[in-house]
Protein backbone atom coordinates (compact mmCIF):
# COMPACT_ATOMS: atom_id res chain seq x y z
CA UNK A 1 0.00 0.00 0.00
CA UNK A 2 1.07 3.28 -0.80
CA UNK A 3 1.78 6.41 1.59
CA UNK A 4 0.46 9.94 0.92
CA UNK A 5 0.48 12.83 2.88
CA UNK A 6 -1.55 15.89 3.67
CA UNK A 7 -0.92 19.04 5.24
CA UNK A 8 -2.63 21.45 6.97
CA UNK A 9 -0.89 24.83 8.31
CA UNK A 10 -2.95 26.20 11.98
CA UNK A 11 -0.91 28.59 12.85
CA UNK A 12 2.34 29.84 11.74
CA UNK A 13 5.16 27.36 11.74
CA UNK A 14 2.04 25.12 13.39
CA UNK A 15 1.27 22.49 11.18
CA UNK A 16 -1.05 19.21 11.47
CA UNK A 17 1.12 16.45 8.85
CA UNK A 18 -1.26 13.46 8.18
CA UNK A 19 0.10 10.26 6.61
CA UNK A 20 -2.13 8.10 4.36
CA UNK A 21 -1.24 4.54 3.94
CA UNK A 22 1.70 2.11 4.90
CA UNK A 23 4.53 3.86 6.78
CA UNK A 24 7.20 1.51 6.06
CA UNK A 25 10.43 0.61 4.29
CA UNK A 26 9.64 1.84 0.79
CA UNK A 27 7.28 4.72 1.30
CA UNK A 28 8.74 6.57 4.36
CA UNK A 29 11.11 8.66 2.30
CA UNK A 30 7.07 10.36 1.70
CA UNK A 31 6.24 11.35 4.52
CA UNK A 32 10.19 12.59 5.36
CA UNK A 33 10.58 14.82 2.65
CA UNK A 34 7.20 15.99 3.07
CA UNK A 35 8.53 16.81 6.96
CA UNK A 36 11.55 18.17 5.09
CA UNK A 37 9.59 20.71 2.81
CA UNK A 38 7.66 21.99 5.85
CA UNK A 39 10.72 22.54 8.01
CA UNK A 40 12.24 24.68 4.60
CA UNK A 41 9.00 26.68 3.02
CA UNK A 42 6.65 26.86 6.12
CA UNK A 43 9.61 26.99 8.94
CA UNK A 44 7.56 24.21 10.81
CA UNK A 45 8.59 23.97 14.59
CA UNK A 46 5.16 21.73 15.65
CA UNK A 47 4.09 19.19 13.91
CA UNK A 48 1.35 17.02 14.87
CA UNK A 49 1.14 13.81 13.17
CA UNK A 50 -2.64 12.79 12.66
CA UNK A 51 -2.10 8.64 12.73
CA UNK A 52 -5.65 8.34 11.51
CA UNK A 53 -5.03 6.74 8.16
CA UNK A 54 -2.53 4.56 8.87
CA UNK A 55 -3.15 1.21 9.20
CA UNK A 56 0.64 -0.20 9.23
CA UNK A 57 3.74 1.02 10.47
CA UNK A 58 7.29 -0.66 10.49
CA UNK A 59 10.86 0.46 12.49
CA UNK A 60 11.95 2.34 9.41
CA UNK A 61 8.22 4.40 10.02
CA UNK A 62 9.02 4.51 13.58
CA UNK A 63 12.67 5.52 12.69
CA UNK A 64 10.77 9.01 10.50
CA UNK A 65 9.04 10.03 13.77
CA UNK A 66 11.64 9.78 16.26
CA UNK A 67 14.24 11.64 13.69
CA UNK A 68 11.08 14.35 13.28
CA UNK A 69 10.63 14.97 16.85
CA UNK A 70 14.60 14.83 17.86
CA UNK A 71 15.34 17.19 14.88
CA UNK A 72 12.05 19.80 15.82
CA UNK A 73 13.50 19.50 19.57
CA UNK A 74 16.76 21.06 18.79
CA UNK A 75 15.42 23.77 16.91
CA UNK A 76 12.77 24.48 20.03
CA UNK A 77 10.26 23.15 18.81
CA UNK A 78 7.88 19.87 19.49
CA UNK A 79 6.37 16.99 17.35
CA UNK A 80 2.89 15.34 18.87
CA UNK A 81 0.87 12.56 17.22
CA UNK A 82 -2.73 11.94 17.43
CA UNK A 83 -6.02 9.05 16.62
CA UNK A 84 -3.09 6.15 16.41
CA UNK A 85 -5.10 3.02 15.54
CA UNK A 86 -4.85 0.17 17.98
CA UNK A 87 -2.26 -1.64 15.59
CA UNK A 88 -0.54 1.47 15.34
CA UNK A 89 0.04 2.05 19.12
CA UNK A 90 0.90 -1.07 19.98
CA UNK A 91 3.98 -0.92 17.36
CA UNK A 92 4.78 2.10 19.32
CA UNK A 93 4.19 0.38 22.96
CA UNK A 94 6.24 -2.47 22.20
CA UNK A 95 9.14 0.00 22.02
CA UNK A 96 8.31 2.07 24.40
CA UNK A 97 8.13 4.86 22.57
CA UNK A 98 4.85 5.97 24.08
CA UNK A 99 6.20 7.51 27.50
CA UNK A 100 8.53 9.31 24.49
CA UNK A 101 5.72 10.95 22.29
CA UNK A 102 2.71 12.99 23.60
CA UNK A 103 -0.67 11.60 21.92
CA UNK A 104 -3.81 13.24 22.11
CA UNK A 105 -7.41 11.79 22.56
CA UNK A 106 -9.01 14.78 21.35
CA UNK A 107 -8.89 17.88 19.26
CA UNK A 108 -9.48 20.05 22.20
CA UNK A 109 -6.55 18.51 23.93
CA UNK A 110 -4.65 18.93 21.12
CA UNK A 111 -5.76 22.60 20.05
CA UNK A 112 -4.83 23.61 24.31
CA UNK A 113 -1.45 22.72 23.87
CA UNK A 114 -0.86 24.18 20.21
CA UNK A 115 -2.18 27.80 21.84
CA UNK A 116 -0.06 26.82 24.86
CA UNK A 117 3.37 25.77 22.28
CA UNK A 118 2.31 28.80 20.24
CA UNK A 119 2.69 31.40 22.98
CA UNK A 120 6.20 29.98 24.11
CA UNK A 121 8.02 29.73 20.54
CA UNK A 122 6.24 33.61 20.16
CA UNK A 123 7.96 34.63 24.17
CA UNK A 124 10.50 32.72 24.12
CA UNK B 1 4.81 7.49 -35.42
CA UNK B 2 3.75 5.02 -32.45
CA UNK B 3 2.70 6.59 -29.50
CA UNK B 4 2.78 4.03 -26.01
CA UNK B 5 0.65 5.58 -23.15
CA UNK B 6 0.41 4.15 -19.55
CA UNK B 7 -1.61 5.43 -16.40
CA UNK B 8 0.55 4.86 -12.84
CA UNK B 9 -0.70 5.81 -9.57
CA UNK B 10 1.48 8.61 -8.24
CA UNK B 11 3.65 6.82 -6.12
CA UNK B 12 7.02 5.76 -4.96
CA UNK B 13 6.55 1.96 -6.70
CA UNK B 14 5.80 3.28 -10.16
CA UNK B 15 9.39 4.36 -10.68
CA UNK B 16 10.29 1.15 -11.74
CA UNK B 17 7.37 0.75 -14.19
CA UNK B 18 7.53 4.03 -15.79
CA UNK B 19 11.35 3.68 -16.27
CA UNK B 20 10.66 -0.20 -18.04
CA UNK B 21 7.88 1.67 -20.14
CA UNK B 22 9.56 4.24 -21.37
CA UNK B 23 12.47 1.88 -22.12
CA UNK B 24 10.41 -0.36 -24.32
CA UNK B 25 8.68 2.63 -25.98
CA UNK B 26 12.72 3.39 -27.34
CA UNK B 27 12.84 0.81 -29.74
CA UNK B 28 13.95 -0.49 -32.00
CA UNK B 29 16.62 3.11 -31.12
CA UNK B 30 19.14 2.34 -28.60
CA UNK B 31 20.39 5.45 -27.50
CA UNK B 32 23.88 5.71 -25.81
CA UNK B 33 24.70 4.42 -22.38
CA UNK B 34 24.78 8.36 -20.98
CA UNK B 35 21.41 9.26 -22.79
CA UNK B 36 19.87 6.74 -20.96
CA UNK B 37 21.05 7.70 -18.00
CA UNK B 38 19.96 11.54 -18.64
CA UNK B 39 16.50 10.22 -19.68
CA UNK B 40 16.28 7.82 -16.42
CA UNK B 41 17.14 10.77 -14.38
CA UNK B 42 14.74 13.31 -15.67
CA UNK B 43 12.12 10.89 -15.63
CA UNK B 44 13.09 10.15 -11.71
CA UNK B 45 12.98 13.74 -10.76
CA UNK B 46 9.72 14.91 -12.67
CA UNK B 47 7.71 11.25 -11.43
CA UNK B 48 9.32 11.94 -8.05
CA UNK B 49 7.97 15.68 -7.86
CA UNK B 50 4.65 14.75 -8.49
CA UNK B 51 4.65 12.08 -6.06
CA UNK B 52 5.60 14.61 -3.38
CA UNK B 53 4.14 17.64 -4.48
CA UNK B 54 1.27 17.58 -6.96
CA UNK B 55 -1.11 16.14 -5.07
CA UNK B 56 -1.10 17.51 -1.27
CA UNK B 57 -4.82 15.94 -1.11
CA UNK B 58 -5.21 12.58 -1.06
CA UNK B 59 -2.58 11.23 -3.89
CA UNK B 60 -3.15 10.55 -7.67
CA UNK B 61 -2.18 9.53 -10.88
CA UNK B 62 0.40 10.52 -13.50
CA UNK B 63 -0.69 9.15 -17.60
CA UNK B 64 2.61 9.30 -19.50
CA UNK B 65 3.46 9.34 -23.24
CA UNK B 66 5.49 8.63 -25.44
CA UNK B 67 6.97 9.03 -28.68
CA UNK B 68 9.84 8.49 -30.95
CA UNK B 69 10.14 10.35 -34.46
CA UNK B 70 12.01 9.12 -37.12
CA UNK B 71 14.56 11.53 -36.81
CA UNK B 72 15.18 9.47 -33.26
CA UNK B 73 13.77 12.48 -31.03
CA UNK B 74 11.98 10.80 -28.14
CA UNK B 75 9.42 12.94 -26.42
CA UNK B 76 7.95 11.75 -23.00
CA UNK B 77 4.94 13.63 -21.85
CA UNK B 78 3.89 13.11 -18.44
CA UNK B 79 0.15 14.42 -17.36
CA UNK B 80 -0.82 14.86 -13.38
CA UNK B 81 -3.82 16.33 -12.33
CA UNK B 82 -2.37 18.67 -9.44
CA UNK B 83 -1.70 21.34 -8.11
CA UNK B 84 -1.15 24.13 -11.02
CA UNK B 85 3.14 23.87 -11.24
CA UNK B 86 5.35 25.15 -14.17
CA UNK B 87 8.94 23.82 -13.69
CA UNK B 88 10.00 26.18 -16.53
CA UNK B 89 8.72 29.27 -14.28
CA UNK B 90 10.41 28.10 -10.63
CA UNK B 91 13.84 30.07 -9.95
CA UNK B 92 17.04 27.96 -10.01
CA UNK B 93 18.46 27.10 -6.63
CA UNK B 94 21.18 29.14 -5.09
CA UNK B 95 24.12 27.45 -6.40
CA UNK B 96 27.07 29.62 -4.84
CA UNK B 97 28.33 29.26 -1.35
CA UNK B 98 28.66 25.80 0.80
CA UNK B 99 26.38 23.59 -0.30
CA UNK B 100 26.43 21.42 3.02
CA UNK B 101 25.87 24.87 4.57
CA UNK B 102 22.20 25.41 3.60
CA UNK B 103 18.95 24.21 3.38
CA UNK B 104 19.14 21.25 0.61
CA UNK B 105 16.76 21.91 -1.94
CA UNK B 106 15.49 22.79 -5.68
CA UNK B 107 18.37 20.39 -7.29
CA UNK B 108 15.68 18.10 -9.19
CA UNK B 109 13.91 20.79 -11.65
CA UNK B 110 17.33 22.18 -11.75
CA UNK B 111 18.66 18.82 -13.09
CA UNK B 112 15.89 18.21 -15.39
CA UNK B 113 16.40 21.29 -17.23
CA UNK B 114 19.83 20.81 -17.41
CA UNK B 115 19.81 17.49 -18.81
CA UNK B 116 16.41 17.38 -20.76
CA UNK B 117 17.24 18.80 -24.54
CA UNK B 118 13.88 20.15 -24.90
CA UNK B 119 11.49 21.02 -22.38
CA UNK B 120 7.60 22.71 -22.57
CA UNK B 121 5.06 22.73 -19.99
CA UNK B 122 1.72 23.94 -20.38
CA UNK B 123 -1.67 23.64 -17.99
CA UNK B 124 -4.79 22.54 -19.37
CA UNK B 125 -7.95 22.60 -17.96
CA UNK B 126 -7.28 21.13 -14.36
CA UNK B 127 -4.04 19.17 -15.65
CA UNK B 128 -0.21 19.81 -15.74
CA UNK B 129 1.27 18.65 -19.00
CA UNK B 130 5.06 18.64 -19.22
CA UNK B 131 6.76 17.28 -22.29
CA UNK B 132 10.42 16.40 -22.23
CA UNK B 133 12.43 16.10 -25.02
CA UNK B 134 15.98 14.17 -26.18
CA UNK B 135 17.89 13.32 -29.54
CA UNK B 136 19.02 9.78 -29.23
CA UNK C 1 1.75 -30.66 4.12
CA UNK C 2 2.55 -28.09 0.79
CA UNK C 3 6.06 -26.21 1.17
CA UNK C 4 6.09 -22.75 -0.88
CA UNK C 5 9.73 -22.03 -2.11
CA UNK C 6 11.49 -18.65 -3.37
CA UNK C 7 14.43 -17.29 -3.75
CA UNK C 8 15.52 -12.99 -3.94
CA UNK C 9 18.01 -11.12 -4.42
CA UNK C 10 18.46 -9.35 -0.65
CA UNK C 11 17.65 -5.83 -1.75
CA UNK C 12 14.53 -3.33 -0.93
CA UNK C 13 12.69 -4.13 -4.09
CA UNK C 14 12.22 -7.99 -2.69
CA UNK C 15 9.52 -6.70 0.04
CA UNK C 16 6.69 -6.66 -1.88
CA UNK C 17 7.21 -9.67 -3.86
CA UNK C 18 8.18 -11.72 -0.87
CA UNK C 19 4.81 -10.52 0.42
CA UNK C 20 2.87 -11.36 -2.04
CA UNK C 21 4.84 -14.73 -1.79
CA UNK C 22 3.63 -15.61 1.42
CA UNK C 23 -0.12 -14.32 1.93
CA UNK C 24 -0.56 -16.90 -1.24
CA UNK C 25 1.15 -19.46 0.27
CA UNK C 26 -1.22 -19.01 3.42
CA UNK C 27 -4.24 -19.78 1.07
CA UNK C 28 -6.67 -21.20 2.02
CA UNK C 29 -6.38 -20.37 5.02
CA UNK C 30 -7.62 -16.67 5.78
CA UNK C 31 -5.45 -14.79 9.03
CA UNK C 32 -7.56 -11.95 10.95
CA UNK C 33 -5.88 -8.50 9.62
CA UNK C 34 -4.26 -8.16 13.10
CA UNK C 35 -2.55 -11.27 12.44
CA UNK C 36 -1.88 -10.65 8.44
CA UNK C 37 -0.23 -7.55 10.13
CA UNK C 38 1.95 -8.93 12.32
CA UNK C 39 3.62 -11.74 9.87
CA UNK C 40 3.87 -8.12 7.23
CA UNK C 41 5.62 -6.51 10.02
CA UNK C 42 8.11 -9.72 11.08
CA UNK C 43 8.76 -10.30 6.98
CA UNK C 44 10.02 -6.94 7.11
CA UNK C 45 11.75 -6.59 9.53
CA UNK C 46 13.82 -9.77 9.05
CA UNK C 47 14.39 -8.58 4.92
CA UNK C 48 14.97 -5.42 5.50
CA UNK C 49 17.93 -6.19 7.79
CA UNK C 50 19.29 -8.88 5.46
CA UNK C 51 19.35 -6.63 2.84
CA UNK C 52 21.12 -3.69 5.31
CA UNK C 53 23.28 -6.15 7.44
CA UNK C 54 23.70 -9.69 6.22
CA UNK C 55 26.22 -8.99 3.10
CA UNK C 56 28.91 -6.80 4.05
CA UNK C 57 30.75 -7.46 0.69
CA UNK C 58 28.55 -7.51 -2.51
CA UNK C 59 24.86 -8.22 -1.91
CA UNK C 60 23.98 -12.09 -1.77
CA UNK C 61 20.18 -13.60 -1.86
CA UNK C 62 17.38 -15.21 0.69
CA UNK C 63 15.84 -17.93 -0.02
CA UNK C 64 11.92 -18.05 1.57
CA UNK C 65 10.00 -21.40 2.39
CA UNK C 66 6.57 -21.33 4.18
CA UNK C 67 4.54 -24.33 5.24
CA UNK C 68 1.39 -24.14 6.46
CA UNK C 69 0.23 -27.49 9.34
CA UNK C 70 -3.37 -28.32 9.10
CA UNK C 71 -3.40 -27.03 12.69
CA UNK C 72 -3.24 -23.55 10.99
CA UNK C 73 0.36 -22.71 11.62
CA UNK C 74 2.36 -21.13 8.99
CA UNK C 75 5.95 -21.10 9.46
CA UNK C 76 8.03 -18.85 7.46
CA UNK C 77 11.35 -20.11 6.70
CA UNK C 78 14.43 -17.35 5.71
CA UNK C 79 17.87 -18.15 4.85
CA UNK C 80 20.39 -15.99 4.02
CA UNK C 81 24.19 -16.47 3.38
CA UNK C 82 25.57 -13.89 4.98
CA UNK C 83 27.87 -13.41 8.52
CA UNK C 84 26.95 -15.46 11.32
CA UNK C 85 23.65 -13.62 12.96
CA UNK C 86 21.78 -14.94 15.74
CA UNK C 87 18.82 -12.24 16.69
CA UNK C 88 17.88 -14.51 19.37
CA UNK C 89 21.13 -13.56 21.24
CA UNK C 90 20.78 -9.88 19.86
CA UNK C 91 20.21 -7.91 23.66
CA UNK C 92 17.11 -5.82 23.70
CA UNK C 93 17.40 -2.39 23.22
CA UNK C 94 17.84 0.09 25.98
CA UNK C 95 13.76 0.64 26.20
CA UNK C 96 13.78 3.67 29.69
CA UNK C 97 13.90 6.79 29.08
CA UNK C 98 13.77 9.08 25.96
CA UNK C 99 13.40 7.54 22.94
CA UNK C 100 14.07 10.82 20.93
CA UNK C 101 17.42 11.58 23.01
CA UNK C 102 19.35 8.17 22.65
CA UNK C 103 20.21 7.26 18.87
CA UNK C 104 18.18 5.16 17.60
CA UNK C 105 18.10 1.04 16.94
CA UNK C 106 17.67 -2.39 18.17
CA UNK C 107 13.82 -1.52 17.43
CA UNK C 108 13.50 -4.45 14.73
CA UNK C 109 14.82 -7.47 16.26
CA UNK C 110 12.99 -6.52 19.36
CA UNK C 111 9.50 -6.07 17.56
CA UNK C 112 10.00 -9.55 15.13
CA UNK C 113 11.08 -10.83 19.25
CA UNK C 114 7.55 -9.78 20.67
CA UNK C 115 5.39 -10.33 17.50
CA UNK C 116 6.23 -13.77 16.35
CA UNK C 117 4.51 -16.80 18.35
CA UNK C 118 7.62 -18.89 17.56
CA UNK C 119 11.29 -18.23 16.34
CA UNK C 120 14.05 -20.84 15.78
CA UNK C 121 18.01 -20.18 14.19
CA UNK C 122 20.08 -22.34 13.73
CA UNK C 123 23.75 -21.97 11.65
CA UNK C 124 23.56 -24.63 8.79
CA UNK C 125 27.27 -24.49 7.30
CA UNK C 126 27.68 -21.16 5.73
CA UNK C 127 24.22 -19.98 6.04
CA UNK C 128 21.54 -18.58 8.73
CA UNK C 129 18.28 -20.17 8.73
CA UNK C 130 15.77 -18.27 10.77
CA UNK C 131 12.30 -19.69 11.17
CA UNK C 132 9.61 -17.53 12.62
CA UNK C 133 6.09 -19.22 12.80
CA UNK C 134 2.37 -17.45 13.83
CA UNK C 135 -0.97 -19.53 14.81
CA UNK C 136 -3.42 -17.56 12.07
CA UNK D 1 19.52 -1.76 -10.21
CA UNK D 2 19.84 -2.36 -6.56
CA UNK D 3 22.37 -1.04 -4.64
CA UNK D 4 24.79 -2.73 -2.24
CA UNK D 5 27.11 -0.70 0.11
CA UNK D 6 30.62 -2.25 2.10
CA UNK D 7 32.48 -0.51 4.50
CA UNK D 8 35.93 -0.76 5.78
CA UNK D 9 37.61 1.04 8.97
CA UNK D 10 41.12 2.55 7.79
CA UNK D 11 41.39 3.92 11.53
CA UNK D 12 39.12 4.49 14.63
CA UNK D 13 36.30 6.20 13.59
CA UNK D 14 37.49 7.10 9.92
CA UNK D 15 35.69 4.70 7.24
CA UNK D 16 36.08 3.54 3.28
CA UNK D 17 32.18 3.44 1.90
CA UNK D 18 32.13 1.80 -1.12
CA UNK D 19 27.89 2.28 -2.45
CA UNK D 20 27.63 -0.06 -5.34
CA UNK D 21 25.14 -0.18 -8.11
CA UNK D 22 21.69 2.39 -8.40
CA UNK D 23 22.21 5.44 -5.70
CA UNK D 24 18.17 6.46 -6.07
CA UNK D 25 15.04 7.33 -4.68
CA UNK D 26 14.31 3.76 -4.03
CA UNK D 27 17.70 2.40 -2.76
CA UNK D 28 19.13 5.23 -1.26
CA UNK D 29 17.58 4.33 1.90
CA UNK D 30 20.43 1.23 1.88
CA UNK D 31 23.46 3.89 2.13
CA UNK D 32 21.71 6.00 4.96
CA UNK D 33 21.09 2.99 7.11
CA UNK D 34 24.83 1.70 6.40
CA UNK D 35 25.81 5.63 7.48
CA UNK D 36 23.83 5.52 10.83
CA UNK D 37 25.30 2.39 11.92
CA UNK D 38 28.73 3.23 10.91
CA UNK D 39 27.83 6.76 13.04
CA UNK D 40 26.11 4.71 15.62
CA UNK D 41 28.39 1.14 16.33
CA UNK D 42 31.83 2.58 14.95
CA UNK D 43 31.16 6.04 15.89
CA UNK D 44 32.46 7.39 12.45
CA UNK D 45 33.75 10.92 12.14
CA UNK D 46 35.49 10.33 8.74
CA UNK D 47 33.79 8.94 6.14
CA UNK D 48 35.57 8.56 2.63
CA UNK D 49 32.39 7.65 -0.06
CA UNK D 50 34.35 5.66 -2.60
CA UNK D 51 31.91 6.30 -5.88
CA UNK D 52 34.13 4.05 -8.01
CA UNK D 53 30.91 1.52 -8.18
CA UNK D 54 28.38 4.06 -8.67
CA UNK D 55 26.71 4.45 -12.06
CA UNK D 56 23.84 5.92 -11.17
CA UNK D 57 22.59 8.81 -8.73
CA UNK D 58 19.12 11.17 -8.35
CA UNK D 59 18.80 14.19 -6.60
CA UNK D 60 18.08 11.76 -3.72
CA UNK D 61 21.58 9.92 -3.64
CA UNK D 62 22.83 13.34 -3.43
CA UNK D 63 20.92 14.34 -0.63
CA UNK D 64 21.94 11.57 1.07
CA UNK D 65 26.09 12.59 0.41
CA UNK D 66 25.02 16.14 1.63
CA UNK D 67 23.39 15.21 4.52
CA UNK D 68 26.05 13.46 5.86
CA UNK D 69 28.60 15.99 5.45
CA UNK D 70 26.26 18.12 7.24
CA UNK D 71 25.74 16.09 10.08
CA UNK D 72 29.57 14.95 9.98
CA UNK D 73 30.64 18.66 10.01
CA UNK D 74 28.63 19.02 13.02
CA UNK D 75 30.22 16.36 14.84
CA UNK D 76 33.78 18.15 14.26
CA UNK D 77 34.49 15.00 11.34
CA UNK D 78 34.36 14.81 7.09
CA UNK D 79 33.19 13.68 4.63
CA UNK D 80 35.00 13.37 1.49
CA UNK D 81 35.01 11.69 -2.20
CA UNK D 82 36.95 9.17 -4.31
CA UNK D 83 36.56 7.35 -8.01
CA UNK D 84 33.93 9.60 -9.11
CA UNK D 85 32.65 8.34 -12.49
CA UNK D 86 32.29 10.81 -15.14
CA UNK D 87 28.69 10.46 -15.10
CA UNK D 88 28.14 10.94 -11.16
CA UNK D 89 30.90 13.83 -11.34
CA UNK D 90 28.53 15.26 -14.27
CA UNK D 91 25.72 15.35 -11.62
CA UNK D 92 27.43 17.26 -8.85
CA UNK D 93 28.86 19.64 -11.33
CA UNK D 94 25.13 20.78 -12.58
CA UNK D 95 23.96 21.28 -9.14
CA UNK D 96 27.13 23.01 -8.38
CA UNK D 97 28.31 20.66 -5.21
CA UNK D 98 31.81 19.42 -6.21
CA UNK D 99 33.42 23.05 -4.42
CA UNK D 100 31.82 22.01 -1.23
CA UNK D 101 32.59 18.34 -1.62
CA UNK D 102 36.25 17.50 -1.29
CA UNK D 103 37.53 14.66 -4.00
CA UNK D 104 40.49 12.92 -3.92
CA UNK D 105 42.14 11.44 -7.19
CA UNK D 106 44.53 8.90 -5.60
CA UNK D 107 44.71 6.71 -2.72
CA UNK D 108 47.87 9.04 -1.74
CA UNK D 109 46.56 11.66 -1.64
CA UNK D 110 43.51 10.28 0.47
CA UNK D 111 46.12 8.61 2.93
CA UNK D 112 47.91 11.87 3.47
CA UNK D 113 44.47 13.91 3.98
CA UNK D 114 43.34 11.28 6.41
CA UNK D 115 46.66 11.00 8.81
CA UNK D 116 45.97 14.88 8.88
CA UNK D 117 42.49 14.60 9.43
CA UNK D 118 43.49 11.89 12.57
CA UNK D 119 45.53 13.94 14.12
CA UNK D 120 43.19 16.72 14.32
CA UNK D 121 40.60 14.66 16.00
CA UNK D 122 43.09 13.00 18.05
CA UNK D 123 44.30 16.26 19.20
CA UNK D 124 41.50 18.72 18.91
N1 LIG E 1 5.05 18.43 -9.68
C1 LIG E 1 5.09 19.44 -8.80
N2 LIG E 1 3.94 20.01 -8.34
C2 LIG E 1 3.99 21.03 -7.47
N3 LIG E 1 5.12 21.56 -6.96
C3 LIG E 1 6.29 21.05 -7.35
C4 LIG E 1 6.35 19.97 -8.29
N4 LIG E 1 7.65 19.68 -8.49
C5 LIG E 1 8.37 20.53 -7.74
N5 LIG E 1 7.56 21.37 -7.04
C6 LIG E 1 8.02 22.47 -6.16
O1 LIG E 1 9.29 22.85 -6.60
C7 LIG E 1 10.26 22.75 -5.55
C8 LIG E 1 11.62 22.37 -6.09
O2 LIG E 1 11.62 21.02 -6.52
P1 LIG E 1 12.98 20.25 -6.74
O3 LIG E 1 13.85 21.08 -7.64
O4 LIG E 1 12.69 18.89 -7.23
O5 LIG E 1 13.71 20.20 -5.33
P2 LIG E 1 13.22 19.71 -3.88
O6 LIG E 1 12.27 18.57 -4.09
O7 LIG E 1 14.47 19.26 -3.20
O8 LIG E 1 12.60 20.90 -3.22
C9 LIG E 1 9.68 21.78 -4.56
O9 LIG E 1 10.15 22.00 -3.26
C10 LIG E 1 8.19 22.05 -4.70
O10 LIG E 1 7.82 23.15 -3.91
N1 LIG F 1 20.53 -10.30 9.24
C1 LIG F 1 21.48 -9.69 10.00
N2 LIG F 1 22.79 -10.00 9.81
C2 LIG F 1 23.74 -9.42 10.54
N3 LIG F 1 23.50 -8.50 11.51
C3 LIG F 1 22.25 -8.14 11.75
C4 LIG F 1 21.16 -8.71 11.01
N4 LIG F 1 20.01 -8.18 11.48
C5 LIG F 1 20.36 -7.30 12.44
N5 LIG F 1 21.70 -7.27 12.63
C6 LIG F 1 22.41 -6.47 13.65
O1 LIG F 1 21.50 -6.26 14.73
C7 LIG F 1 21.35 -4.87 14.99
C8 LIG F 1 19.92 -4.56 15.44
O2 LIG F 1 19.01 -4.70 14.37
P1 LIG F 1 17.57 -4.06 14.48
O3 LIG F 1 16.96 -4.50 15.75
O4 LIG F 1 16.81 -4.38 13.24
O5 LIG F 1 17.78 -2.48 14.61
P2 LIG F 1 18.60 -1.45 13.72
O6 LIG F 1 18.56 -1.91 12.31
O7 LIG F 1 17.88 -0.16 13.90
O8 LIG F 1 19.99 -1.40 14.29
C9 LIG F 1 21.74 -4.19 13.71
O9 LIG F 1 22.21 -2.88 13.96
C10 LIG F 1 22.83 -5.11 13.18
O10 LIG F 1 24.05 -4.81 13.81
Amino acid sequence: MPLTVTSMEKQPGVFVVSPYGSLDTNTHTVLERKIDFLAREGAAKVITLDMGGVDYISSMGVRVVLKTKKELSRRGGALVMMNLKPQIKRVFEIINALPTLQIFSSLQELDDYLTEMQRQVVHG
Amino acid sequence: MAIHSLELPATLSSLTTLENFVRQAMEPAVPSPDVFRDIRLVLEELLVNIVFYAYPGEGGKVRVECSLDPGGKLCIRLRDWGIPFNPLEYPPPRLEGDMAEREIGGLGIHLVKQLAHEIRYFRQEDSNVLTVCFQL
